[in-house]
């Protein structure tokens, strides 16, 4: 992944996430285009390992987006993500990444104005400091 | 089994500061079990040494391996035999006698241990364990009921307990734990045999095991 | 076996105007195991899949990469597909360049969707085969709790044609059924219900009953639970399909809030019942009587449904006077509304308190105090009999049992945890299912909706006799397993188990049947033993390397 | 003997009814009015705040995708049960299915005949975004061709030939075993209580209001001049447990404490407050986010009866203030009424068709009041709010054991 144009990873939960952001594409919601989506059956499949690599594959930010908190179909798989984020977060702030380029989103499947905004935000975030 | 906890991200890299290629090796067993060196935690170490070094500029090239135990000869030989030829050092994410062993078969290269070696323990939740035995060499659990002072009493008392135990049995040195002296006391009670409580016990010969500790045992 | 990919893409009727296909098709010849990449204008159309059928009859390949619209408006047709000629469905990758790519961005697109396409290939390269296979399940069905809701679902499986044993702890059946004795408004008495369903649970072969029975263990899967059940003494072990768990709830009154001693003054409201069944036994008739409700609890429905009938029963039976103290009535139940207007019609008087009402012992009678919000100022009342609030709650070993069975309670403590995706019925174990009162306070509507939708998914789950299943999906590979019991431990379904394999080893074991598909073992496994097919560690590594590899 | 069964009705109890049918292997007629299935429930949107508040919403969006990729299910849009006949175990189902100038099969939502049609606002349209099927849909008043004007600049475009103006309503013959009727509910029309303003007044809106402005924008802005609100009211109990409305709609409480939850999570300093007559907090999973309410959102007994809007723009609620015992006014920038469920309006000419009684609510009523699913007419099913007003995990569970019962009819008239 070259250094140049900082793309985002988002690992969506087809349940909820993955069905957000389709949503936001049928309202023709735009957002930016650095954001590549990964689909995963379950937040909770997103492994401490998979994120590490991305940001050695040069990502520039990941999201790991689940179900809300509590209406997982798999009960625990949105809490054990969060809490694989805060850790890989803390392994990245180690390495000298911080400013939390991973992020912990929960959605709703009709939240497409949310999908969108949570995007955007973690844009603006590597485009500061980017700049800097 | 051996519980080890993995060194800070800081320390570790300037170990390896001057090296260029590393060898980081896991181990299967008790430090799998308890999370600190198993293949997921190699991957994920040799993930934050490679990012940690792409920022610093000074790419480092590290491969990856884990042996079934790295406590035993035959298993690190055949795992790590050419694998070592092409690095520079190698990084041991196994318990303290992994590392040892690895530096005893490739005496030419330098071994870097990544975890510190805690304690002999057993899982008490979900990623929690707790330490349980200290190797002292001379058992006394026979008469404290099962539950070993030493180790588990901050003091290491062997006439406990001490004058300073917290309401609800809580320890004085660290009001989060259990007193193991008001624990002893507990189960004596249970198993009706109070009166070794009363007995006064000599001091303890802690040399009872000469350092390094050795076993032969009757060749079958 | 060498990798030969075919790609289909669909420019969606040629309406995806920012990205350029042919670019695309150019860039992915130059990949040497692509077969061919064909493009098409509706690939969800039978137009679509004829060129698509003959296309891959023509080239041998053996992985399918498509990009088009969102998977949820075409996987199942590409699957059908494939499924048709024969190839594996699962060698099938898809990349989401209408929704997540085409619609979702300004300006021309062709590297995103190129990229998107890529990652869809590198996945496709890794993916292997899953096998179909065919399980037997037992047609036998375990139930738990012989009361009203546990005899109702054997007596409608039975007549689905499914054999089930209902295990009772009591001597006899009907569990709670007499507390709805004498309620007013119900036709037939609940002890004729009883005594007709327990005669034709006799008669019923499909039916067998073990009363004075509890069960001691449960292991296994959906369609395979071996339950050792003891019986006085001895214990029986038999395999079960799914199992029925229809415990019921307690109801307990909670004095601690007012403190009367229960004496002579304040009864339960089955001592009431009692006295309305009798009313000549009375020495002499009550003058007033209270209902004391939403003191302790104010979320449940059960009080109040007892205390509406009970309160027209007193009227219609006893003439005395009825007052009832209460926060916020609870009648979002069928019906409640309409006996709500007729208990105020027939007299009851409804006191609204915001503050908790005193009560104190005056002269023999019962004295409430408190401050009524309609009236608006102190009321002090002497009731004769005051009826105490019950409290409903899950049984006593509500939770020994979870704890045994590996299941979550609720915050209240009953069974089924609080997850909108297990209602009604269902647990977090596939073949396991919480029936009625052993969930919550339900009324009799929600209850006897509850028995027939358990009844139908087991229907469902075992009538046939067997369940196609994707073998090994989520495996452990044996050797790398060092059983140290961290998936077994949060596998929200409990679909592992440790089992001795031909290794003489111990190591954990997947069973497909149970597995639910979410990966949450795979990603924790210390030991990077367990391989989740479709969502491999290496093929969504794959996908992160095509990143950013585009033109 | 024919296994098949009719679901007249495609909202999110029709939908479970046909799932468990399906998946025991019985082939399923499942008849909707509208363009799309899903019904009200599809509409709605999700109402976590940090922690789900267990709406159910997300439950419907799996539960259509299974529809349909059901291949035993098959779903027939825009269509209305015209007469029936027969008895249980062999009806036969006239079906007419409004004309179909767009063919959802052929529909493949490339958006090409939006872009070219020239009206303004624009006569065809995408549907909302969860739709299933998802293909367009024509405003038949806004359309130049179907006024007799000369146009089919969208016919000649579309790529699928999906769109075709000389197509003509079709009659459909169908024979079922058994019938589960789901035809749901109306919501409750706030116009029918003057005195409230909505309609009127802009910033007076209702609970279904809500579901849209959330699920589009995702947040709520006054929708006289777009800004933040700041103080909310919402009325509880319109349109149910009336005396023309005689019951409780059992949903309004809940989602309007949901609601005002939400609200007060997106911004702070938002004050809500709820006027009740009984707070409907039962249900499983209730109690605990009754308790956060309790601190988040004033609560005040007895319902307002009217609605005025003061000089500076604001709306003044006349209440019959309790504690004080005297007549209170407050104002508010948003009034937010809790509309329950009402029977639906041709509930009366299905009632005829099939031969089933109506409950004096008009909702349909059932053979004997303890069991909710069973008709009077033998072989036909209640499912979901049609026999009374139900959330919607309810619904899914009425729709299940519709299900359960149509199955043991077919297996009785085997």
């Amino acid at each position: 992944m070259n250094r140049d144009d900082s793309k985002i990873v988002a690992f969506c939960c087809e349940h909820s996430a993955y069905q957000a952001a389709n949503k936001a594409g049928r309202m023709r919601l735009h957002y930016p285009d650095n954001v590549r989506i990964i689909r995963v059956p379950c937040a909770g499949r997103v492994d401490v390992q998979h994120i590490l690599k991305a940001f050695e594959k040069g990502a520039a930010g990941v999201l790991v987006m689940g179900c809300q908190e509590g209406a997982c179909q798999h009960l625990t798989g949105n809490t054990r993500a969060r809490e694989r984020v805060k850790y890989t977060d803390s392994l990245l702030k180690e390495v000298g990444i911080d400013g939390s380029r991973v992020r912990m989103v929960n959605l709703g499947p009709d939240m497409g104005q949310q999908f969108v905004a949570e995007v955007k935000e973690m844009a603006e975030k590597i485009e500061g400091e980017m700049r800097r | 089994m051996i519980i080890a906890e993995r060194k800070p991200l800081e320390e570790i890299k300037n170990m390896l500061s001057g090296y260029k290629e590393i060898l980081v090796v896991g181990c299967r067993t008790c430090v799998t079990i308890c999370w600190a060196g198993g293949e997921k935690e190699v991957g994920i170490l040799s993930s934050q040494l490679k990012l940690a070094s792409s920022r610093e500029g000074n790419e480092l090239s590290i491969l990856e391996a884990t042996v079934e135990r790295q406590c035993e000869k035959e298993m690190v030989i055949e795992e790590l035999r050419d694998k070592v030829q092409e690095v520079e050092a190698i990084l041991s994410m196994g318990c303290g006698v992994g590392v040892q062993t690895i530096a005893e078969i490739f005496e030419e290269k330098p071994v870097f241990p990544a975890l510190n070696t805690t304690f002999i323990g057993m899982p008490e939740a979900e990623g929690v364990w707790v330490e349980k035995c200290g190797a002292c060499g001379d058992c006394m659990l026979y008469w404290t009921g099962g539950i070993c002072p030493v180790v588990r009493c901050a003091k290491g008392l062997l006439n406990g307990p001490c004058g300073g135990t917290r309401r609800g049995g809580k320890c004085e040195v660290d009001p989060e734990k259990d007193c193991a002296w008001v624990l002893i006391y507990r189960r004596l009670e249970k198993q009706g045999r109070l009166d070794l409580m009363e007995r006064y016990y000599e001091p303890k010969n802690y040399r009872a095991v000469k350092r390094p500790g050795r076993i032969e045992a009757a060749t079958a | 076996m060498q990798v030969k990919i075919g790609v289909f893409l669909c420019d969606c009727g040629e309406s995806l105007k920012n990205i350029d296909f042919s670019r695309i098709r150019e860039d992915l010849q130059r990949l040497e195991d692509i077969a061919f990449v064909d493009i098409s204008h509706n690939l969800c159309l039978e137009e679509g899949e004829k060129a698509m059928t003959s296309r891959i009859l023509v080239e041998n390949i053996n992985r399918v990469v498509i990009g088009a619209c969102s998977p949820d408006l075409c996987e199942h047709i590409f699957t059908r597909l494939l499924e048709g000629l024969r190839l594996n469905p699962h060698l099938l990758s898809l990349a989401n360049i209408r929704e997540q790519c085409s619609w979702a961005h300004e300006g021309d697109v062709t590297g995103k969707a190129l990229e998107l396409i890529r990652m869809a290939i590198s996945k496709a390269r890794l993916l292997q085969p899953i096998e179909r296979e065919v399980v037997p399940v037992s047609k036998q069905v375990l139930v738990v709790g012989g009361g009203f809701c546990g005899m109702r679902s054997a007596l409608e499986l039975s007549r689905l044609g499914i054999r089930t044993t209902i295990v009772e702890s009591e001597l006899t059946l009907g569990g709670k059924m007499e507390q709805f004795e004498g309620s007013y408004g119900i036709e037939t008495s609940p002890q004729a219900i009883l005594n007709l369903m327990s005669n034709t649970i006799e008669e019923d072969e499909n039916i067998e009953v073990l009363t004075s029975a509890e069960i001691t263990s449960v292991e296994g899967q959906a369609g395979n639970f071996p339950v050792k059940i003891r019986r006085g003494g001895e214990q029986v072990s038999q395999s079960f399909g799914a199992i029925i768990f229809a415990t019921g709830h307690t109801t307990k009154t909670l004095p601690r809030d007012f403190e009367p001693e229960l004496g002579r003054n304040a009864i339960s409201q089955r001592k009431l019942v009692e006295m309305l069944q009798a009313p000549e036994e009375l020495e002499r008739r009550p003058g007033t009587i209270g209902f004391v409700l939403d003191v302790s609890d104010e979320n449940s429905r059960l009080p109040i449904l007892s205390t509406l009938n009970n309160a027209l029963a007193v009227k219609e039976r006893l003439g005395s006077e009825v007052y009832v103290f209460c926060k916020s009535l609870k009648v979002d139940s069928e019906g409640m509304e309409k006996l709500y207007r007729e208990a105020r019609e027939q007299g009851v008087v409804f006191l609204k308190f915001e503050e908790k009402p005193q009560i104190s012992k005056e002269d023999g009678r019962l004295k409430v105090e408190a401050r009524d919000l309609l009236l608006g100022e102190e009321v002090a009342l002497l009731c004769d009999f005051l009826v105490a609030e019950e409290k409903v709650l899950p049984c006593e070993g509500t939770e020994a049992l979870g704890s045994m069975l590996n299941m979550r309670t609720d915050s209240q403590g009953f069974y089924q945890d609080e997850n909108v995706h297990l209602y009604p019925v269902a647990s977090e174990r596939k073949g396991m299912f919480f029936v009625g009162g052993c969930k919550g306070d339900l009324d009799f509507a929600r209850t006897s909706m509850d028995i027939s939708s358990a009844t139908v998914s087991i229907y469902e789950l075992l009538s046939s006799g067997k369940v196609i299943v994707e073998v090994e999906k989520v495996k452990v590979e044996p050797d790398k397993c060092q059983a140290c019991l961290t998936c077994i431990r949060i596998c929200p379904h409990s679909a592992i188990q440790l089992v001795r394999v031909d290794t003489e080893k111990e190591v954990a074991k997947i069973y497909d049947l149970a597995c639910d598909g979410c990966g949450i073992c795979a990603a924790i496994c210390p030991a990077k033993a367990i391989r989740f097919e479709g969502y491999a560690d290496e093929q969504i590594l794959a996908e992160i390397e095509a990143i950013g590899e585009s033109l | 003997m024919n296994n098949s069964v009719l679901v007249i009705g495609g909202g999110i109890a029709g939908i479970a009814s046909a799932l468990e049918l399906a998946n025991c292997k019985h082939d399923v007629y499942l008849i909707e009015r509208e363009a799309a299935i899903g019904g009200h429930a599809a509409s709605y949107c999700c109402k976590a705040t940090d922690v789900c508040t267990k709406c159910s919403v997300c439950l419907v969006p799996q539960k259509l995708k299974e529809v349909k990729t059901h291949s035993k299910i098959s779903t027939l849009t825009n269509s209305v049960v015209s007469k029936v006949s027969g008895k249980a175990g062999n009806f036969q189902v006239e079906v007419w299915q409004k004309p179909q100038y767009i063919l959802p099969q052929r529909c493949i939502a490339c958006g090409m005949c939006f872009d070219i049609c020239p009206t303004q606002p624009k006569a065809i349209y995408p549907p909302s975004p969860e739709a299933v099927p998802y293909s367009y849909v024509i405003d038949e008043s806004q359309c130049l061709r179907l006024k007799d004007e000369e146009c089919n600049l969208c016919e000649g475009i579309c790529p699928t030939d999906a769109i075709n103006f000389e197509r003509k309503p079709e009659r459909q013959e169908l024979s079922v075993g058994t019938i589960i009727v789901a035809t749901g509910f109306d919501v409750f029309d706030a116009r029918e209580i003057g005195p409230l303003g909505y309609g009127r007044f802009p910033n007076v809106v209702t609970g279904l209001d809500l579901e849209k402005t959330f699920s589009y924008e995702g947040s709520l802005k006054l929708p006289s001049n777009g800004k933040e609100p700041h103080n909310i009211a919402f009325i509880q109990c319109v349109g149910s447990r009336s005396e023309s409305h005689c019951y409780c709609s059992q949903v309004c409480c809940k989602y309007a404490m949901r609601f005002a939850r939400l609200i007060k999570h997106q911004n702070p300093d938002c004050q809500a407050t709820i006027f009740y007559i009984d707070l409907q907090t039962a249900g499983k999973g209730f109690a605990e986010f009754y308790e956060e309410c309790k601190e988040a959102i004033r609560f005040i007994r007895g319902v307002p009866v009217e609605i005025s809007e003061t000089s500076l723009g604001e709306l003044e609620v006349r209440f019959e203030n309790i504690l004080q015992g005297k007549v209170g006014r407050e104002s508010f920038d948003l009034v937010v009424l809790s509309v329950g469920m009402a029977p639906r309006r041709d509930s009366w000419d299905l009632a005829r068709i099939l031969g089933i009684n109506l409950s004096d609510d008009g909702f349909f009523d059932t053979k004997e009041p303890s069991n909710p699913i069973e008709t009077n007419v033998d072989g036909v099913f209640l499912a979901g709010a049609c026999q009374v007003p139900k959330d919607i995990p309810d619904s899914i569970a009425h729709g299940t054991s519709a299900a359960e019962r149509a199955m043991e009819a077919l297996e009785r008239c085997k």
